[in-house]
């Protein structure tokens, strides 16, 4: 939102740079159980962004004083790799970083079912390892897929996108240069079954009635993410069901 | 910093009739008040109370390097601090992801909204400019510290005076205090922060209560009635209905924090006249 | 001590640059249970100088092993806001805080019960949040206030002022100014009653003679500082106990 | 990490018949496979996996300033994480002793080879040079963390290209991807681990055999046959003609590694494929 | 660390009768010796030792750029490292709060005197000075770290020689081990530690000692007679009379410290000379 | 192995640059218990190169869980003096001194006893006062000796020597000039009774045949440093002997 050129970012035919419309959102695939060792993992890309989430837990807390006797503590890392962004990133956790690590955490915080595993510990690692705009978004995805896979009983999956607002017209699923460019930038995240917003972030310019129908259309590009998460998981249930009839 | 259930059950059963454990109604914020001028040696100084909570700002103006993407601009640090004099469980060393949280909230409510005009803190085009280091720190922490720390950052903005800048008769750049002129401010944003505890939305939630929040929304309004930041906070969720209904109340809100700055902008103060009628 | 201008600190009238003579102190003024959350809380204005502190405790050692089985340890933090100095100050405690730290909190510890309280820690912090020379000092001034404030019983309260050497002159509570181009400064503190040195500190040249000299000086200003003090609590004990009647 | 005693004694009594838990024979490595070109926004890239040990390795070029006596020579910086998505008692926060060291045997490896032509890397002499981040970020660990590495960063550096130098109005520098030539590479380097484990001698040792390893020595082995480095680890030892044999099984199995890479290059791949043929 | 009480008490009942456990007098020092120049690649060196605490100085001297505010002025780095070899509680890691202490107790009296002459230090007037980086290292502690680490720093800065600056073909400046001149010292100092247990005054305590005094009185004493330093430690107090009484004892027992110097500087010594008559 | 110029480091008698002929160590001399506190300790020389190690242990682990039930912990810093080296060296710990007290430690654990010790600890800590080329290597040395010292039971001593190529030349005990213009470095460390190689780097390039016959003339240098080793051990233990004697 800071650079002086300025750039087309949608053309009179309403086309955005990448050829979508407002309210496309770019080519998404998943996949779940990318990881030996974690105990749940999975690999989203979404345009350009490409980010990989593990899950370890529940398990031990070291030190025991932080563990919880009524529940499961939650930790999360969200991690860019230094290779990235266009200029390389130091690997030391920016404040960015820091913001984003807490934000995520307390959306996935909403949907687990911490209560079953006091005093353990979940740990959850978000790398980005492609970040080409709402990586905060794909990392959110890709966590509670890396959740479902490690068998962590969770109410809802989370699914998430950022909403744009360019050249005065909102749009779904800001990629980088937009996001560079753009009025404003809303990321959000929901447990889509409930109809609860579980992140909320503005960064930048809206006016109220805006706001409404950024929502409104984050909660479309939500849905569809949504489904790709369920399928991606009952693709791989069914494999491994047949797998194991196969064993039997 | 486990409250006694039978505490939530209480602000739960009040707030069922639209009252809340300190007499206030569900959109109304403790008593505000707004101290500018409060650090002397400081190029611009606030503090902000929100009944309890006490936040003091003060922004030091300095000479640097521009960033290399932005080599026209004057650059703005928003940093904030958790002394552990404010609270029991602040700890001393680097801010914590509570601070940087809060720091990072403002300091994306003042650049969104453009409200110091950076580009006229250029110095030598591409090779110096202004560094505006706005530090915040909290004092005592009783709820809602985003709302009290913008305030304060915001009031300190505007008392903040800008030193004439003069090179010597080795090109070393020198600021001149005794030649100072008002920061350059395009507009002015504040944060209303709203807590939802019970499917009850409530503004400026105190200590006590943000200890049952189940979430909380933080929205930067601009003067000029444009929402300018959002954060949401907290373990569980809105819907796009509560989203709504709070930028509504912060959009209200907003006008008396607006009143607060103003009134407190007529004359500078003291931190001794500040901090005394904490009693 | 480094500047390399001349200039004039003491006039032919033995006028200091903002008017006092060399005996004089600085206007000062102190109030005590300014915070809510501290357990004791003070603030002291010293001239320009503007220090805050705060007491902690005694309450519980984290982790454990730091505690003392006889006796409660003390912790204690002076540290500057960056917007305390004429340049910001970065706040990662700097070498001199740490060695602050280290002085106030042995100057301290000789006056509080620490046998009272095993186990346990008492935590001070000192924030200055203005600084205009003989920060320690009335960071010192501040602490035993807040100390008394928090009911931790101490032998006596600690009292601070900086003697300086100005154009051979020994000078009463020296401000930043006369800091920076004096021929020395000699921080101390005292428990008054007990006419004990607790704090001393020497930069800068004097004579075996002139170091005796200071000290008595030194002494002059702690005492009428010290009475300051006591008013302070006076003052607040005879509300609150006003206040108490008033409830009974 | 303990692993019960049983299963070192069955690992011992295998290795007395020549072969390993897993199958192998001793001097054979696991299925390997490089992948490059799979971070397309990274001026080079690759991810290399032995057997379920992954490591990607992204390298991006920068501009900087040279070495004070190397005025005439582009930087080259190796560094390696090892996140803690990859393994349970992985942690965050800065690299540990054993990341440090893997990062500093792959760095001489190159270096002592002139892998990289640094000389070729200077923008403007004695001021301006290249600067080559070598990235190195292990995904899944399971065993032979060196060779996976060196692997993948070889691969990476031969599918890097950098981008030209070019001097705004202001004299600043900048990097036009759009025109960017093959870094330049010397000569191909790769790293053979050999395990000592009841006496015998087993190259690419698993996870399960590092667990009872007395001892393992990496070796640098470069195309032209040269050993361009060795690094012992472990708490026990090899005798003199223990490091001769493995010198030996180093320089066989070295040229298998290079076919490997050889192949990799003819085609870019996505790292969609190469993370999911995990399974 | 704790001393059982009943040593507590066979101290203080000796100092009855002027006498300590080590059969010193009140006003004694332990042996002293100071060995210059044992760090031969060091631009000047010096290992003292008192009793068996053993302070080992090294000074590098460097190029760097001025403190904007001292352009004309070399810069003077002193830094000290309680390595962990010295004694049992010392740990790895940034100096802790009596590193840092001690550090600046030596900084100060060097530079409240202008021990060295840092305006002859400059190379290019508010560009390029030298600097003195002046590390202590102790290797064995015993007690009174201060007046030990003081006399090396000491020793060590009249053991050291400039290199000349020149410079070279691209206007880098390099320094010429070869032709090197004495640093320019104008004066010298010492520190006399002077504890107080049981209400007596003692010089130079041992370790024995520290642990139970109940305060210490560091006075760094110049060669011109004057106090140039005072530093209270300990977690007791002083009368003003034994504040006066202790820099009578400094200033008398500083001709002797004055001499240690002096004969030390006669001639160069070894490393291992040094290190080995400590049995 | 970097720098441009080339210096002659072999003339043609085979000689070099300190005179030494290709199979020469330097002058080495060695001492022990030359440190009060330390429950062992030892300074090597070896040409420029000084070197200091003391053992403390074994001793309680602080934190607990960092102990083994089975066999002592055994921790190793391996650490420059900033004045050691030719520029100022930071006091920090470089990565080169993270790596070499990895290896180092892993040296020495090879030898030591550690199951004579569960649950305690013995820390090692190796300070470079000068370095000349070779402080690993006299660093293992000087390690091993203060554990004799410190009366750690131990299989054996460890001694090292670092073996180079100059000009096509294999050289023993490369000091720090011939280790910048050196085709290769290898630092090798036995425990000489059982011809155990239990530290080996290469960095450099060497043919098959160079490393065997690298390793051939590093034992030879690894042999006389262990004959000194064992000298200057028995010179202590007799003169020991000879006191208590004196004592009786």
């Amino acid at each position: 939102m800071s650079s002086e050129d300025k750039i087309v970012l949608i053309d009179e035919k309403g086309r955005r740079i990448d050829g979508r419309g407002p309210e496309d959102l770019r080519p998404i695939r998943m996949e779940i159980d990318v990881l030996k060792n974690a105990d749940g993992s999975a690999y989203v890309e979404q345009g350009g962004t490409k980010v990989i989430a593990a899950v370890y837990g529940p398990r031990e807390v070291h030190p025991r004083h932080l563990a919880f006797p009524d529940r499961a503590a939650i930790r999360c890392r969200y991690h860019m790799a230094p290779f990235s962004t266009s200029e390389r990133k130091s690997p030391a956790p920016s404040r960015r970083e820091i913001e984003l690590s807490k934000v995520i955490r307390e959306a996935l915080e909403s949907v687990v079912f911490t209560q079953l595993y006091p005093r353990t510990v979940i740990d959850i690692f978000i790398e980005v390892l492609q970040a080409d705009g709402g990586t905060r978004c794909a990392g959110l995805t890709a966590a509670s897929l890396a959740l479902a896979d490690a068998g962590i009983p969770i109410r809802d999956l989370i699914a998430a996108v950022a909403v744009g607002k360019i050249d005065g017209v909102l749009v779904l699923d800001i990629n980088e240069t937009e996001d560079e460019h753009c009025e404003a930038d809303m990321p959000m995240a929901m447990a889509p079954s409930f109809n609860e917003i579980v992140l909320l972030q503005l960064n930048g310019v809206l006016s109220p009635e805006e706001t409404s129908k950024a929502i409104e259309l984050g909660k479309k590009g939500i849905m569809k993410i949504y489904e790709l998460q369920k399928e991606t998981l009952k693709k791989k249930y069914e494999l491994s069901t047949r797998r194991s009839q196969v064993v039997t | 910093m486990l409250i006694p259930k039978i505490k939530k059950k209480s602000i739960l059963s009040m707030l069922e009739r639209d009252l809340r454990l300190d007499g206030r109604s569900p959109n109304q914020y403790r008593d505000i008040s707004v101290h500018v001028g409060v650090i002397e040696k400081a190029e611009g100084s606030a503090l902000a109370k929100i009944g309890n909570t006490v936040a003091l700002v003060g922004i030091k103006v300095g000479v640097g390097t521009p960033f290399p993407d932005l080599p026209d601009q004057g650059v703005l640090a928003v940093n904030a601090e958790f002394v552990p004099l404010a609270f029991p469980t602040f700890e001393p060393g680097p801010p914590d992801e509570n601070a940087v949280e809060l720091a990072r909230i403002i300091d994306r409510s003042l650049r969104e909204l453009d409200v110091v005009d950076l580009k006229k803190m250029t110095i030598i085009p591409g090779e110096k400019v202004y560094i505006i280091w706005l530090d915040i720190y909290v004092l005592d922490h009783d709820g809602n510290l985003t709302d009290a720390c913008m305030l304060a950052s915001m009031a300190a903005l505007l008392n903040t005076k800008v030193p004439k800048a003069e090179a010597d008769d080795r090109g070393f750049i020198k600021l001149n205090k005794d030649e100072a002129t008002p920061l350059p401010v395009n507009r002015r944003v504040v944060i209303v922060s709203i807590g939802k505890v019970g499917g009850k939305l409530i503004v400026d939630p105190n200590l006590e209560e943000e200890q049952v929040l189940e979430a909380k929304l933080s929205i930067s309004i601009g003067d000029n009635g444009v929402v300018a930041g959002m954060q949401k906070t907290g373990l569980s969720s809105f819907t796009q209905e509560e989203v709504e209904k709070a930028v509504e109340i912060a959009l209200n809100k907003s006008k008396e924090l607006f009143t607060v700055i103003d009134e407190a902008l007529k004359k500078p103060s003291s931190l001794w006249e500040a901090l005394r009628n904490n009693g």
